[in-house]
């Protein structure tokens, strides 16, 4: 019984968030052609998307692991998003382990660069190259930022870290962890892959890089993917920084789940939004700048906070 | 006159060529082929810095080729014509590379070796793929004798738009 | 397995509005994909969009007269394409040499050699023309008559021939192997 | 149908060819054509990490031979043909060939077609150069700065398509004026205030890219060239102008109105990305300017072309034997023609110099050694190169 | 009576002395086999042992000194990781040994690795520790003279380190058994306490201390005394690397626990703590965060396959130096949990790394490339072994360095933390290099009829990659194990999960919800349309057409991006420090090796007895 409890809960949860993940898509999608001054798509555009590359009636392979890495990432998504509270409803909030999630949120890109390197393209290559080192540029403030939560509340499960936070406010109420914040906001730019730091993909300069020979149901597997990522990544952030949201003020617990719900999309878009105007006012970095800047700023403010909530 | 003096200088300093005022700011060179590199080497120490272009025209009346090298002098706001002329068969179209004076030359010796067939000795680039593909052998399509509509048709096999008996069309 | 016939209108309707554009700008049509592309014409109205990667491409622009240099490209980037695939040749150039009919370096009928779904009339077409190509394209894809793919696939030999007529027997080697002479000569470098 | 690289490597061996690898400490990356940072064009670089080590450029995808259909078509078709060369700003085309032509035929063409043709050349201009900011900033990753730029470029087009009838291709300047009239001053107060609604909108260019920090990040010190290397690979325009050498055409060789106009030609001397880009930039302004001064004149009166009665009859309209050179200062750089006619009804040889044969091939090839992956396209941009013109 | 812990200790240097006598081939493999599985059935055997008494202990005595060797759940840990990995190893020397000199040192040196855990007194620490440092020696020796050189120079420099650190407490203690000087320092420690006097000042103190760093840090590859190990890593038998950096470097990290053990509590009280970390310890997890970092960049750096696994040893062991350094008693279960995991996966890897060079006879990054169509044993291997070292849950790797991170960010470290999680980031780097370079990508043609691994080879990675598939999904059985060591429960939780209290990992969870996961990823995948197998000539190069000739994989200078951003800091190199050191030394150092280290065995017993009586002597 308890396993169909279960089962039926994560599914409940993986439908919505890739649900709200593609509406999210369809969000940036169409706030940046605001920006641009265009109408820009309907905000189903990119389940439309998902669904002609998964309709294709030919695809191609470069062997096993090129399959495999596709698969892996989107199950490792999957298997990261049950991980992250999302108010009362998640399945493993009790391992919800901050250090885990972390490293959960990361595995999915190696599952996408073992596939595209698979393909033996050097644009994938190129683009491999500069996911990698993004993702080192990224993990020196990322990791902390994650150090002075773990700090400040002297706990590493997030539901606790977040149950916290109903009692004290938000954690960016707090210096240390302001600071924890802003760094991490900046290492999110990088996570959606947002200008300045969409190196990995940049189409002007290496053609997607590991995405260029995804096509067909492959890239339809990303997309669902990266819906997901989105998803469980401003809800990451939302949970840790704005203070999750669990409430209890009514009666039925339908209701109050879905005000939980309702409080975590408006914090989750939040978050998006300026991920959005970030993007869209500035250039892009090139991959060695991007690791100066962000071993200096982002990390000594990340250090400020981490070394602030050590004392 | 400013022009005149400029062509005065250097037919002085190179009497083997012919020179004169087109107009204002337009003057123009004749000098022999072989001397071709030594009249170069004067207009470059006359400062005319800029190599605009080569121009090969082919005279098919005489027989040649008549190669113009487009000079631009920054100082003198002059444009300067060097007109030449060489034998137009394929063989005897040859012609010392000017790359070692004006470096931007090599790119307009390709050209001119792509669509024209002037062999410039010296230049290392000339047998480099140029702007045709998959040439014919000998088939240089700039060349006045070079039968473009017969090319066209036996190449993309094509029939129907041409009116054979009309030597003089017009589109 | 499932019966995903079921769901073929659905598909259709997927794949009419999300067409990715492959960004090969093979002639001068190009210039007009920027205003289309921009808050003008705003083509992501209708969910297409360029990629650069021809394996998640769906719609082909030909933007203007084909050379046979870009033909090779074009056929090469072509067959990468997953299938369903559509191809829109955009003004008169494509389609029979338009201005370039007795050019000896432009390709007088594309349809010989890659199939063309719809073919837009005019140089340069005007924005509005091409968004009337792309409309005439969803309306066949919607009633299954952009089957260009399928004619690809079907008459493979017929476009194979005409290509190997064009360029010769094993072009496709022998255009990669033109450069290797001159990306080897470390000596002449030195 | 599984082909596997075994399956390949058993095939050629059969065939007797063994297969290597060239050399494996660099690899090699085709940039372009179909790519989103070249136009139809092909670069070939061999590449260590993200270094390129050696660059072979690789144009030709757009050659229709443009020379050689002019010498099968009569004098005024040509225009129809020659300026597809350009295609970013079409009107160079036509006014240097028409400007060839003229001086052949000994033709000085009415002040009010001089008025037009300067106007549509400036216009052109500007038109052009937001098309390269576009350009510049899709490259650069800013895509709101390029939206917004192709977005004004439409009302360039807009009045474009009222003085001509057509959007991209006017086949507008003809050998002895212009094909037809400016339709109403409607269109001159439409052209003052789109002049004063794109300078209004130079500062967000100027937050969004030419002032940004990391666009400094990204064009300084890239893709440096000095006087002396730019001088003897003939490289003309901004580019040139961005290495400290003030060589303007319109200033140079001056022709149509530029003599009364006043400008500025600006000139940097560092020579680098940034250099060149700002260059443009300051153009841009120079060039709404010269607009802003046109309107002020307003167009004189008179004929808008050259009353010949051999204009009647278009295809048998004759050019006397003799040759000429002109050339225009296009956003690219020196744009020249050669025209040689030999009495009949169509050119006898037609040489158009497209200023992107310089900086285009071999100076690219050159400034790219060294440069990264990532800066390939912006060295790409920054020398505005303009595949067509080389490839004509 | 022999002893089992003799057996333990001998049965390799004999199997090892047999092969070498038997130089028949496949009697000497046979006969080294054994050789290795004795103490490890052994090992297991004691075990059962253990569950009922606290330790196994012997001694003897032998001309005047009396050696003395004890068994338990710390020693029997360290132990059980050299009988595994060195069973591997020797299982993938069948395949790779060339002649019977291989196997007399490689079971030498598992030999001095036995005596090193099992030793109780300092005196045959120190023996056994020479014992494994010359037969590694002469390893490398074989191989490359100037890698041999490195090392020789840095373990002669260990060496006297600990000598004369041993002699300075001998001179004061006047024993040599831990037990008494553990003692004798615990009351120093109550003395300093109390503020009578001490035996040991406290100058003598971080003498010894400082002393034995150097030893224990020159065998670990501790920066900066990192620089023999990437060239004594590669400059050998690839297999035997696998013992050489899955087992004789946990040499090292046994001597840091052993400085806990003696000089523990005396440091503690006299340095005093941060937090609940002492204060001694900092400048150990500080030198393993420092080593972490630069072991990383410099492994995504190299060309050479070999060396990229020798840094990343460096890295790897840099985390156990930090869970050590943090000196709580859960972060020295974490970092012995790391030792744990790193010996399995890095032994993986280093048997990995021998069947390719075995089997290509290729080393270079830029020579390979396409592989894992052609070894595809091997590389499902390798699936794991990158998994586990880049810490991806469900798998080994990412257990042990989940309880170091939690360690050491619940001290309170922020700056440590940082460093780890550099440091987990800098692993995916290098993987990822190593991935690309050999197994995907465009095959040079000359590498198509490479075979896969040999069958000892497959089954010696097969034993360490299912042992690091359990103890990643079940990683209470080794937490388990280690709470026996400090005889309290410090990690909760069953066989499936670890409980910190403020933060649980769930290796079963999270395998079957990434499994639940996959699943539905297949389940999409497989209803999409049918796949076709393309060549890697048949991609997207921009439109143009390829052929073979052409080289289409980034071989050589991957991460040029990242070396271009640290130019600044890989100009100051300590290799070159002590190159230019060396360069007047070498001539020392020729005239020294001729002399001492010159193969001879019993030359080198002779002059060590020397010099310990001589210490002796000058101590008494």
């Amino acid at each position: 019984m308890m396993v169909i409890e279960t089962a039926l809960k994560a599914l409940l949860i993986l439908l919505y968030a890739t649900f709200v993940g593609f509406m999210f898509m369809g969000i940036i999608r169409i706030v940046t052609a605001r920006i641009h001054r265009r109408v820009g798509p309907p905000i189903y555009q990119p389940i439309l998307d998902t669904i002609k590359l998964l309709s294709k009636k030919s695809s191609i392979t470069h062997g096993l692991i090129y399959d495999f890495g596709i698969i892996y990432a989107l199950g490792a998504t999957i298997l990261a998003l049950m991980f992250i509270p999302l108010g009362g409803v998640s399945i493993l909030r009790a391992y919800g382990d901050l250090i885990l999630i972390t490293f959960l949120l990361e595995i999915p890109m190696l599952g996408i660069m073992f596939a595209a390197m698979s393909s033996g393209n050097p644009w994938a290559g190129l683009g491999a190259q500069r996911a990698l080192l993004t993702l080192l540029a990224i993990q020196v403030p990322l990791g902390f930022a994650i150090v002075a939560l773990g700090e400040f509340y002297g706990t590493f499960s997030t539901y606790q870290i977040v149950m916290a936070q109903q009692s004290m406010g938000w954690s960016i109420t707090s210096l240390p962890l302001l600071l924890a914040a802003v760094a991490y906001d900046l290492v999110l730019q990088a996570m959606f892959g947002k200008e300045p730091f969409d190196i990995m993909i940049a189409p002007g300069e290496i053609s997607l890089g590991p995405m260029v020979e995804f096509g067909g149901k492959h890239m339809g597997i990303l997309q669902i993917q990266h819906a997901i990522a989105l998803f469980a990544e401003t809800l990451f952030f939302s949970n840790i920084f704005l203070g999750g949201a669990v409430i209890t003020a009514f009666a039925s617990p339908i209701i109050n789940t879905l005000a939980t719900l309702v409080v975590l999309l408006i914090k989750q878009t939040a978050v998006l939004m300026v991920a959005i105007f970030i993007g869209a006012i500035f250039p892009r970095f090139t991959i060695d700048q991007a690791a100066r800047f962000y071993w200096k700023w982002p990390t000594i403010i990340a250090a400020a906070g981490a070394i602030l909530a050590a004392l | 006159m400013r022009e005149q003096a400029i062509v005065e200088k250097i037919l002085k300093e190179a009497p083997y060529a012919e020179g004169k005022v087109r107009r204002e700011r337009r003057v123009e060179f004749t000098v022999p082929a072989e001397r071709i590199k030594d009249f170069l080497m004067t207009l470059k120490e006359n400062s005319f810095e800029l190599m605009l272009q080569i121009t090969v025209v082919d005279w098919l009346k005489d027989g040649e080729y008549e190669l113009v090298y487009q000079m631009w002098s920054i100082t003198h706001r002059t444009h300067a014509m060097v007109r030449t002329r060489i034998p137009r068969e394929l063989d005897k179209a040859r012609m010392p590379t000017v790359r070692d004076i004006y470096p931007a030359a090599e790119t307009y010796e390709r050209d001119a070796h792509d669509f024209f067939g002037v062999y410039f000795e010296g230049n290392e680039k000339m047998e480099m793929p140029w702007i045709l593909d998959d040439k014919e052998q000998g088939l240089f399509p700039h060349r006045k004798d070079f039968d473009m509509l017969g090319y066209v048709k036996r190449k993309y096999k094509i029939l129907d738009r041409f009116d054979e008996n009309k030597d003089n069309y017009v589109i | 397995m499932v019966d995903w016939r079921l769901f073929e209108p659905l598909f259709e309707f997927a794949r009419r509005k999300s067409l990715w554009i492959v960004a090969f700008c093979t002639g001068c049509g190009g210039i007009e994909m920027p205003p289309l592309m921009t808050s003008r014409y705003d083509l992501e109205r209708f969910g297409m969009m360029p990629n650069p990667a021809p394996r998640m491409a769906d719609l082909f622009l030909i933007t203007g007269y084909v050379t046979p240099k870009t033909l090779k490209r074009i056929i090469i980037t072509y067959e990468l394409q997953p299938d369903p695939k559509y191809v829109m040749a955009h003004g008169s150039c494509p389609l029979n040499g338009g201005v370039y009919w007795d050019a000896y370096n432009a390709i007088k009928h594309l349809d010989k050699y890659i199939p063309v779904d719809v073919i837009i009339a005019g140089c340069m077409p005007r924005p509005e023309a091409v968004m009337d190509g792309i409309n005439k394209i969803m309306e066949m894809i919607e009633k299954g008559t952009a089957d260009g793919w399928k004619r690809y696939k079907e008459n493979y030999e017929y476009y194979r021939k005409n290509q190997d007529e064009l360029f010769g027997e094993g072009w496709r080697e022998k255009e990669a192997r033109r450069w290797i002479p001159w990306l080897m000569d470390r000596k002449k470098e030195e | 149908m599984m082909v596997s690289q075994s399956e390949l490597v058993r095939e050629a061996r059969e065939n007797g060819m063994d297969l290597l690898p060239l050399d494996k400490d660099t690899y090699e990356l085709f940039f372009g054509p179909q790519h989103m940072a070249t136009e139809n064009f092909s670069i070939i670089l061999k590449m260590d990490g993200h270094r390129v080590v050696k660059a072979i450029a690789n144009p030709g995808f757009l050659h229709r031979g443009f020379e050689k259909l002019a010498e099968y078509r009569p004098w005024h078709t040509n225009i129809a043909l020659l300026l597809r060369i350009c295609v970013p700003e079409p009107d160079v085309p036509e006014a240097i060939y028409s400007m060839a032509t003229e001086e052949i035929l000994g033709w000085e063409i009415p002040e009010r077609a001089q008025w037009i043709r300067t106007t549509v050349l400036e216009m052109a201009r500007v038109s052009a150069y937001l098309f390269w900011i576009m350009g510049l900033s899709f490259k650069l990753g800013v895509y709101t700065a390029g939206q917004w730029a192709a977005a004004y470029r439409e009302r360039l087009m807009a009045l474009f398509e009222q003085l001509t009838g057509a959007r991209v291709y006017h086949i507008y300047t003809i050998p002895g004026g212009v094909r037809r009239d400016i339709p109403n001053d409607r269109w001159l107060r439409q052209l003052k205030d789109t002049v004063e609604y794109i300078k209004g909108k130079l500062p967000d260019f100027d937050h969004l890219v030419f002032e940004n920090y990391i666009t400094f990040r990204r064009m300084e010190g890239i893709g440096v060239m000095d006087k002396k290397f730019a001088l003897a690979e003939g490289v003309t325009g901004p580019n040139i102008r961005a290495t400290g050498v003030p060589y303007d055409v319109r200033r140079a060789d001056p022709y149509l109105l530029y003599p009364e106009l006043d400008f500025e030609v600006p000139v940097l001397k560092d020579g680098d990305a940034l250099a060149r880009a700002l260059v443009r930039r300051y153009e841009l302004e120079q060039d709404l300017y010269i607009l802003e001064q046109l309107v002020e004149m307003g167009p004189p009166g008179g004929p808008y072309k050259v009353e010949d009665p051999r204009l009647k009859n278009l295809p048998r309209f004759k050019v006397p034997a003799g040759d000429a050179f002109a050339h225009v200062e296009s956003t690219k750089g020196d744009f020249g023609a050669y025209v040689v006619s030999d009495g009949k009804n169509k050119p006898y040889r037609v040489q158009i110099r497209g200023p992107s044969i310089a900086h285009g091939i071999r100076v690219l090839e050159q400034l790219l050694v060294g440069a990264r992956i990532a800066d390939v396209p912006v060295i790409l941009m920054s020398l505005d190169n303009c595949p067509p013109d080389i490839d004509r | 009576m022999i002893n089992e812990l003799m057996i333990i200790i001998f049965a390799p240097l004999l199997a090892g002395v047999l092969a070498w006598i038997f130089d028949v081939k496949g009697i000497r493999e046979g006969v080294a086999i054994i050789g290795a599985a004795v103490p490890l059935a052994y090992l297991i055997q004691a075990y059962q042992t253990l569950a009922s008494q606290p330790s196994i202990q012997y001694s003897i005595v032998l001309s005047g000194f009396k050696f003395e060797f004890i068994l338990y759940h710390l020693s029997w840990v360290f132990a059980m990781i050299a009988g595994v990995v060195g069973f591997a190893a020797v299982l993938g020397m069948v395949s790779t040994a060339k002649d019977s000199y291989e196997w007399l040192f490689a079971l030498m040196s598992l030999t001095g690795v036995y005596g090193v855990f099992l030793a109780d007194d300092l005196i045959s620490f120190f023996i056994f520790w020479e014992i494994m440092t010359f037969a590694s020696f002469m390893m490398v020796l074989k191989y490359n003279r100037k890698a041999s050189l490195k090392y020789f120079l840095l373990s002669v420099l260990g060496a006297y380190a600990m000598l004369i650190a041993i002699g300075i407490i001998y001179a004061k203690v006047g024993a040599f058994d831990f037990t008494s000087v553990q003692r004798v320092f615990y009351q120093d420690a109550m003395r300093s306490v109390m503020g009578s006097d001490t035996l040991f000042s406290r100058n003598e103190l971080l003498l010894i201390f400082g002393l034995f760093l150097t030893a224990f840090g020159v065998k670990a590859g501790t920066f900066p005394l990192h620089v023999w190990a990437p060239d004594a890593y590669s400059e050998t038998n690839q297999s035997y690397t696998a013992m050489f950096s899955g087992v004789l470097s946990k040499a090292g990290v046994y001597g840091m626990l052993v400085i806990y053990i003696l000089l523990g509590t005396r440091l503690m009280y006299e340095f005093g703590n941060i937090g609940a970390a002492p204060k001694f310890g900092y400048v150990i997890a500080f030198l393993g965060g420092i080593t972490i970092i630069v072991g990383g960049l410099l492994a995504a750096l190299q060309e050479d396959i070999r060396k990229l696994f020798a840094y990343s040893s460096i890295s790897q062991i840099g985390y156990i130096l930090v869970g050590i350094g943090v000196g709580t008693a859960l972060s020295i279960e974490a970092a012995i949990y790391h030792a744990i995991s790193h010996a399995l996966f890095k032994g993986l890897f280093f048997l990995i790394v021998a069947t390719i060079i075995h089997r290509t006879g290729k080393t270079q990054f830029k020579d390979m490339g396409g592989l894992a169509e052609k070894m595809p044993v091997t590389f499902a291997m390798a699936f794991v072994a990158i998994l586990s070292l880049a810490g991806i849950p469900p798998l080994v790797g990412f257990a042990s360095k989940w309880l170091i991170f939690e360690a050491v960010i619940h001290q309170n470290m922020p700056i440590l933390g940082g460093m780890l999680f550099f440091g987990s980031a800098i692993g995916f780097v290098y993987l990822i290099r190593f991935t690309y370079a050999v197994w995907f990508g465009q095959r040079p043609t000359e590498l198509d009829d490479t075979k896969d691994a040999p069958l000892p080879l497959a089954i010696a990675m097969g034993i360490l990659a299912l042992l690091n598939v359990v103890f990643g999904i079940a990683p209470g059985i080794v937490a388990g194990e280690l709470n026996k060591i400090f005889g309290k429960e410090i990690i909760q939780g069953t066989i499936w999960e670890l409980n910190l209290g403020f933060g649980r990992y769930n290796g079963l969870f999270i395998t079957i919800w990434l499994v639940v996961g996959i699943l539905i990823a297949a389940v999409i995948y497989f209803l999409g349309a049918k796949v076709r197998r393309v060549p890697v000539t048949d991609t997207y190069q921009a439109g143009n057409p390829v052929t073979m000739d052409y080289n289409l994989t980034i071989r050589r200078n991957f991460f040029l991006p990242l070396k271009e951003t640290l130019a600044f800091w890989l100009r100051m190199s300590f290799d070159r420090l002590y190159q230019d050191i060396g360069s007047w030394v070498e001539d020392l150092a020729e005239t020294l090796r001729h002399y001492i280290y010159n193969g001879n065995v019993q030359a080198y017993a002779w002059y060590l007895a020397a010099i310990l009586i001589i210490l002796a002597l000058w101590g008494v």
